[in-house]
């Protein structure tokens, strides 16, 4: 006889759209904080290139924002997050992800905006003269005493807005995503993987005369190593989760997650990195980044979707 | 007991839950495990159509146990009358009284008469014609025995009718356990007694049977002999459905009564003359020793200044009742081309009457339909909607029919009253006009009679004499604040008070009516609504804590506990302290109370019986039951009853078992009216076993009864969107059948379908040896509206009870199936 | 008794509330402990007693008026047969009022017809009367089996039990008026 | 700033329910809630609204609970809807504060901040909140904040024929509560019990007198704020950022040395 769920729970059911939010945002994060860890403590490697991932922080929060304006029912409205018309004043809920992950995001920006400057010196384009000032600020940011600081607190807002993502659905009442506090950090693994191997496909496309293959084989490595900890954070995940693993794995979901995320979004870019020959080195690189970015994508949709429909 | 008190009567049922908690036991035997159950302390299942065996059961109980309240019994009922020898009961022939009339199926009835002293000579002349006819019809007292030994008095009569209802029958009658009966037999004994009080609540349960009027008289027979009626917290409480069907019953928009419960003149009786009317009709005994009074004011109201004594007050205008013109007859006639035109205002019988198939059928053989109502009910869209007609076994080009629909206003766009289930006339007053051309029904009736009247003003055939002389104004007081203005309500309601027609004065109430023709009075038991021109009691709204008297207006005389006499011994003390409510106030010579007395006030307790005397006269000061003969409480009904002194127990027409264990010749009513020659109204007899499953149809809170005024509103439509049959997980696994899948339910008479609703508060009985199922469905649903689905009222028959020809919808059998209708009800 | 809202309540709120901790820009008080008030229109309209027309309890009702519309209908808390609730079918009498379902106009369909027309009220009056008038005159009985009777048998009505007492009383006598025996309504079935 | 004025609530007691839904009708017609276009048969006992949501803000619920030789029978009914918690997940979760706490110490949705982003639906640990088709917004009980303010009691609390809802100050409210769980304890209803007191979230300002324990009703038995899992969720990120972050450096760093070593050998072995 049918009768009513433990705790007659609701879905959300947030819009497709968050999976594409998720997944882009994880990317600009990553990218951002990898490259700014490596300029700040990379010690004198040959730091060619790392500058270029600011151009993808900066081209995809924009993205990243939009959607997060899309997915919303009352899309003019975006602007209540940050601004309390009612009690005019500025809104700010520590108890809430989403209200304070807003804030971060702001920060992010302003970071990801510097790094951007930076990197456009760097290459030499869009000189424009009256922004002269802000160009040597921004050089002086990443190269003068106070690099190191400047960097270091641009990682730890990039790593808080990959995070910030992932304790947005741990607070809440969906037994799966509740259970356990392992999805920010699932967010924060599949983030960097995935922001770096954008990265190396950057590099590898805008890679003339080779210089910068330092950077890349050095970025190649630290995805190598992620990728391990990737795994091992999912298999992790699904032990955690117990009795509400079924959400995650069971039919499709289960295929995708095992099949998709862990088989072909991690252990077979790991073992093409790891014998670059067997496919040549550059086809290797670019094949494995994009199967490393399906893999996330996949990831984000697993965690996300399975939970929601499962009620 | 037959009815589902917290489902149908929601609100009223918050009285029943602070009794609870203050203490009363909630008992609650029905077939079906209801809302009301699970409310009430205990549930008793029975199986349905069986409730005299219970009851009867009950009255062995209490006969033999001789926990009976004694002093009650022998001062309040006819327990110590003693009846003729010619009475010959149940037990002696086998299932039938004396004087049955086996080709008429009816009983004569002189056989059950009272022996009677020889009567005594009143002195003096009569007063008037009431005390005229009186006297001609006085019979002798009743002969009693007040020790209640005599072989021949009611009450030994009664112990020998009900001695075969024993606890272990009702194991085999209906299904409910001996340890279940004695409990609710002990829990009804053990309160019904000077300090405590029972009441039964009945509704559709008890009465929508082959036998439901003496379902009901077993229940007052019961609550007779435990002393309970009259009594606060006591009697039995009807659960009408209808907002006003107590209204329509007392001002009789029924065949075969006039306002105020006077019958209707009847060509097959002795009704030539009024005096030959009123001489068949007086009681000299009892309260309607007055009739003629009622009779010829009504006729004074009708026929005004043309009813004069001389044409006996216009009584020749009135139609004399052919036959039997009930609601089946009715659709019969209609059937056969006898009416040509039907009037359906407020009632939706496409779906609402038993066989509902055949009413639609009937509706399409007659010449000219009105159906009036807010909304497009089945009764107007049959030509089109109704299943035969989209299945196409009927053509719509077929129906002659020529069909108006008028639209009317809802009750919040109209004045007037309803009166409630305890006789509480309240007033209601219009909010607002009603949208484009709906009108009210009051607007419609008077405006058809002024047509009428225009059409055959200049007439003088003998025939239209009696409607040129009706009385019909009733323009409108305009009221500025509306575009659309209703007939006066005012005029109305005076009518129906009564007015003394010299000085036009209304009455006081109906103790001033006159039998000469110098008051009108268009409804007695109303009269005193209106005792002043401005002062119209069932306006009144100051509410009190206790009986609210003047909240609205009850008649009779705004009693509100009818025969409240009884509260109180014979001597005028009340029975106790805790259940004081109307005694004698010796200082001041009359009856005080919580109430106003059903008593004439200043007659004393100890006022002997005028030996000789006429109406209330002939009843002594310890005589609460005015209305009776004798002023005490029918347990043995000599007279007015189509099928028997005592409620006997017979099986239903279709019926699981194979024979009235207690009368096993006689296993269904003897009296019992089958409509056989109606087209597919095939009664399915005793255990029939093309259709072994007892089904019984019910209400449900979110609807109302045909779904009229429900299902055509989103709010409750989407509360119970369809049609459902409540099957038992026994039943449900037999047939492979799962909650929400489609079942066909058939019968002799339809095949409808519906959805099952799988649940463990429908149970199986075991009855005669074997397991019976029972299903349940309820009946609201139809073929137009927001919510749709079957009819299930094709699935009855028109079987009725002798008395009023109600139908027996409570207990019948059909055949469940998986699997949809071949059609599909579109 | 206050009644329906003039609007939804979503296009009526005026935010009136304020709370110092905003005024120096940002509110740093935990959300749980902040109290905000905001002001809601309410309509109010003339409030006319009236009873619920569903079952035979006869709970008082309170409908409320305003400009010739009724905007909202609940118990009547003085009743005491309610003391102000109701049931679901009385809560939702609102809706027998304000339903899209209800017909506005008369509706006649020909013999044989397989549609509706729609035709002004007074023609359908004026043809039901005629009707009326001419089938009585046809099958009038005046005598049978030699005892004078006076009877319509051509006309039967039905229905009453949902209507008020003033519309069963005339309707009664108008039918005894004209002689018909067929008058029956909902008590009996 | 504004202070409570009044703690108002109300206190729902099973025992006098007898499941007529004349506080759904009545809540859908004081808030103009339009009715379910394609209602269909739930299957489940007298229940067809099935669960709270954007248009239905207050729901019966109908358990049958019989054994199945119908010896102990019991149908419960439970009027469900927003129990406006004093630790309202809800609230806590709102990035507009869009849901407030009103003076009356009711939680209320304010449709004109409300953006719809859907996460108090998650943050409410009885799944009472959900978005309503016509405004697009959160939408839940709000305890007649209107009729509140107009100094009537709410729709359902005046429609329920029983005083089954009961509507007041919520301390007279607990005092009355615990009044009848004696009276009900004493008079064979064994597990009567209180659900909303202190320990549930701070205490419900709508709270219930249940006949049994809350899993029987579908209530959780100790509901918390959705936070619970917030700050582990935070450590569990921070630990792992950490973690990438030295793990990247060190393989960045081993990639440097093997380089090193190899540019040796070649310089040394050439």
């Amino acid at each position: 006889m049918y009768n009513y769920e433990l705790t007659q729970l609701k879905s959300p059911d947030f819009p497709f759209i968050i999976i594409f939010d998720l997944f882009i945002g994880g990317i600009a994060a990553g990218a951002f904080l990898v490259a700014v860890l490596l300029l700040a403590f990379g010690g004198k490697i040959n730091k060619a290139g790392l500058h270029r991932a600011y151009y993808i922080t900066m081209a995809l929060l924009p993205v990243y924002g939009l959607l997060l304006i899309l997915k919303l029912e009352q899309k003019e409205r975006f602007v209540n997050v940050m601004w309390q018309a009612r009690e005019g004043s500025l809104m700010i809920n520590f108890q809430s992800p989403m209200s304070l992950g807003a804030w971060v995001l702001n920060v992010f920006i302003v970071f990801a905006a510097v790094g951007f400057l930076y990197a456009l010196r760097k290459d030499g384009m869009l000189q424009f003269a009256w922004a002269e000032k802000l160009y040597k600020s921004a050089v002086w940011l990443h190269e003068g005493p106070a690099a190191k600081v400047f960097l270091s607190l641009g990682a730890v807002f990039a790593g808080w807005f990959a995070m910030y993502l992932g304790v947005l659905v741990t607070t809440s009442h969906l037994p799966a995503w509740t259970a356990t506090p392992f999805i920010p950090t699932l967010w924060a693994f599949s983030a960097v993987v995935t922001g770096v191997s954008v990265v190396i496909l950057l590099l590898v496309f805008t890679n003339r005369g080779s210089k910068l293959d330092d950077s890349i084989h050095r970025l190649d490595n630290i995805v190598k190593s992620v990728i391990v900890a990737n795994i091992a954070m999912i298999i992790v995940f699904v032990l955690a989760l117990g009795q509400w693993s079924e959400t995650v794995t069971r039919g499709m979901y289960g295929a995708l997650l095992w099949g998709g995320v862990v088989g072909a979004g991690l252990i077979v870019p790991l073992l093409l990195k790891m014998k670059p020959k067997l496919l040549g080195q550059k086809f290797t690189l670019i094949f494995s980044s994009v199967l490393v970015l399906v893999g996330g994508f996949i990831l984000r949709y697993v965690v996300m979707m399975g939970p929601m429909s499962y009620w | 007991m037959g009815s589902n008190f917290a489902e149908n009567h929601p609100v009223a049922f918050r009285f029943v839950l602070r009794a609870r908690d203050n203490g009363a036991r909630i008992l609650h035997v029905d077939p079906r495990f209801t809302r009301t159950s699970a409310m009430s302390s205990d549930y008793v299942p029975m199986r349905s159509g069986t409730d005299i065996a219970f009851i009867g059961a009950l009255i062995n109980y209490v006969i033999q146990n001789d926990k009976f309240f004694k002093e009650y019994v022998v001062n309040y009922t006819n327990a110590p009358f003693i009846v003729k020898e010619e009475y010959q009961d149940t037990e002696d022939l086998e299932g039938i009284f004396s004087g049955f009339d086996p080709d008429k199926k009816a009983y004569d009835n002189a056989s059950w008469a009272y022996e009677r002293e020889d009567p005594v000579e009143p002195e003096g002349e009569p007063a008037n014609l009431s005390e005229r006819l009186a006297r001609e019809k006085l019979a002798g007292r009743p002969k009693r025995d007040e020790t209640l030994q005599h072989p021949r008095s009611v009450f030994q009569l009664m112990k020998k009718h009900y001695s075969r209802y024993t606890p272990e029958m009702v194991e085999e009658i209906c299904g409910t356990s001996k340890e279940e009966f004695l409990m609710v037999a002990e829990t009804v004994t053990a309160n019904s007694n000077p300090e405590r009080t029972t009441t039964f609540c009945y509704a559709m349960g008890w009465t929508q049977h082959t036998y439901g009027v003496q379902t009901i008289r077993s229940g007052a027979i019961l609550q007779g002999l435990l002393g309970n009626m009259g009594r606060p917290g006591g009697g039995i409480l009807a659960l009408r459905g209808h907002a006003n069907v107590q209204g329509a019953t007392d001002l009789s928009t029924l065949w075969n009564s006039l306002p105020g419960y006077l019958d209707m003149p009847a060509k097959g009786a002795a009704h030539d003359t009024l005096e030959d009317f009123l001489r068949d009709k007086m009681r000299p005994t009892s309260f309607w020793q007055n009739y003629p009074k009622y009779l010829v004011s009504i006729l004074k109201a009708w026929y005004g200044d043309a009813a004069t004594p001389a044409n006996d007050f216009a009584y020749e205008a009135l139609p004399k009742t052919l036959g039997n013109h009930s609601h089946y007859k009715m659709f019969e006639e209609a059937y056969n081309g006898i009416i040509k035109g039907m009037m359906v205002i407020g009632q939706n019988p496409a779906v609402g009457g038993q066989n509902a198939s055949f009413h639609r059928k009937a509706l399409g053989k007659l010449d000219w339909l009105v159906v009036k109502d807010p909304f497009l009910i089945e009764t107007a869209t049959f030509w089109y909607e109704a299943p035969e007609v989209k299945n196409g076994s009927v053509k719509a080009e077929d129906i002659g029919t020529e069909v108006f629909y008028l639209p009317s206003t809802v009750f919040a766009e109209t004045e007037g009253s309803f009166t409630n289930t305890s006789r509480l006339l309240q007033t209601k007053e219009k909010a607002a006009d009603p949208p484009g051309d709906c009108r009210s029904d009051l607007w419609f009736t008077y405006e058809l009679g002024k047509r009428l009247k225009e059409l055959y003003k200049d007439s003088n055939a003998k025939r239209d004499w009696g409607f040129n002389h009706l009385t019909w104004d009733y323009e409108p007081d305009v009221n500025p604040r509306f575009k659309i203005q209703e007939p006066s309500e005012h005029k109305i309601v005076k009518e129906i008070n009564g007015y003394d027609v010299a000085t036009g004065a209304p009455v006081a109430g109906f103790g001033d009516l006159q039998d000469d023709g110098s008051t009108a009075c268009g409804c007695w038991i109303y009269s005193g609504v209106l005792p002043e021109e401005s002062l119209n009691r069932a306006a009144n709204r100051e509410g009190d804590d206790y009986q609210y008297l003047n909240w609205g207006f009850a008649w009779p005389a705004n009693r509100r506990n009818l025969y409240n006499r009884a509260s109180a011994r014979p001597d005028g003390k009340p029975w106790s302290e805790r259940k004081k409510y109307i005694w004698w106030d010796a200082g001041k010579e009359e009856w005080t109370g919580y109430d106003v007395p059903d008593f004439a006030a200043t007659k004393a307790p100890d006022t002997p019986a005028v030996p000789g005397g006429v109406g209330l006269a002939a009843q002594s000061g310890k005589d609460p039951f005015l209305m009776n003969p004798d002023g005490v409480i029918q347990l043995f009904a000599p007279a007015g009853l189509a099928d028997g002194p005592l409620p006997t127990h017979y099986e239903p027409p279709d019926t699981p078992v194979s024979k009235n264990i207690l009368y096993p010749e006689q296993t269904f009513s003897p009296t019992a009216v089958i409509f056989e020659h109606l087209p597919n109204n095939k009664v399915h007899g005793a255990n029939n076993s093309k259709y072994p499953f007892v089904i019984t149809t019910y209400r449900v809170t979110e609807h109302h009864l045909s779904g009229a005024m429900t299902r055509w509103l989103p709010w409750l439509a989407e509360l119970m969107p369809e049609l459902f049959l409540e099957i038992s997980p026994e039943l449900a696994s037999e047939l492979g059948v799962h909650s929400k899948d489609f079942v066909t339910v058939e019968t002799g008479r339809g095949k409808i379908e519906a959805r099952a609703l799988v649940t463990k508060r429908m149970r199986p009985l075991k009855v005669e040896g074997k397991m019976v199922h029972t299903v349940g469905m309820p009946i609201h649903w139809g073929y137009s509206g927001v919510a749709t689905g079957s009819v299930p009222n094709d699935l009855s028959a028109i079987v009725a009870d002798p008395n009023v020809y109600i139908h027996s919808s409570k207990a019948f059998t059909c055949n469940v199936k998986k699997g949809r209708l071949p059609g599909g009800v579109v | 008794m206050l009644t329906r809202r003039e609007f939804l309540k979503r296009a009526g709120a005026v935010t009136a509330g304020a709370t110092i901790a905003s005024v120096s820009g940002i509110n740093i008080k935990p959300v749980q402990a902040q109290v905000s008030k905001i002001k809601l229109q309410v309509k109010e309209g003339r409030q006319v007693p009236s009873v619920c027309p569903y079952c035979s309890v006869g709970c008082g009702m309170i409908i409320t008026e305003s400009e010739g519309k009724i905007i909202n209908i609940e118990g009547n808390p003085d009743s005491p047969l309610n003391l102000g609730s109701l049931c679901p079918k009385g809560a939702a009498a609102f809706q027998l009022v304000e339903n899209d379902n209800r017909p506005k106009e008369v509706l006649y369909r020909a013999p044989h017809s397989t549609s509706w027309e729609t035709k002004p009220l007074d023609w359908a009056m004026d043809r039901i009367a005629e009707k009326v008038k001419e089938d009585r005159d046809n099958s009038f009985i005046e005598k049978q089996d030699g005892k004078l009777v006076n009877v319509n048998p051509a006309l039967a009505s039905l229905g009453g039990s949902t209507l008020e007492n003033e519309w069963n009383y005339i309707h009664a006598k108008l039918m005894r008026g004209l002689g018909v025996v067929n008058v029956e309504n909902h008590a009996r079935i | 700033m504004t202070q409570i004025e009044s703690k108002k609530g109300m206190f729902i007691d099973t025992t006098l329910c007898h499941g007529c839904k004349a506080c759904e009708v009545a809540c859908k017609s004081w808030n103009e809630l339009p009715a379910n276009s394609a209602p269909s048969l739930t299957g489940n006992s007298y229940d067809n609204t099935g669960k709270l949501d954007g248009e239905n803000w207050r729901h019966v619920k109908f358990i049958e609970d019989i054994s199945d030789d119908r010896k102990d029978s019991r149908w419960l009914f439970l009027s469900d809807s927003c129990k406006h918690c004093q630790l309202a997940g809800c609230m806590s979760v709102c990035p507009t504060n869009a849901i407030i706490r009103t003076e009356f110490d009711t939680v209320y949705i304010d449709h004109d901040t409300c953006i719809g982003c859907k996460y108090c639906i998650t943050g409410c640990p009885f799944g009472v909140i959900e978005i309503g088709h016509l405004s697009g917004t959160a939408e839940k009980c709000t305890l007649c904040y209107d009729r509140l303010q107009a100094g009537q009691q709410p729709a359902c609390a005046q429609a329920c024929p029983t005083d089954s809802i009961e509507f007041g100050e919520v301390e007279d409210l607990v005092t009355m509560a615990k009044k009848r769980e004696q009276y009900l304890q004493s008079a064979g209803y064994g597990k009567a019990q209180i659900y909303g007191d202190k320990n549930i979230l701070g205490g419900l300002n709508v709270f219930y007198m249940l006949e049994d324990k809350p899993e029987k009703y579908g209530l959780p038995s100790d509901p918390q704020m959705p936070q619970k899992t917030m700050v582990g969720g935070y450590w569990s990120s921070v630990f792992s950022l950490f973690a990438v972050g030295l793990v990247s450096l060190l393989s960045f760093r081993s990639y440097r040395e093997r380089k090193f070593k190899e540019e040796e050998e070649t310089t040394t072995g050439a």
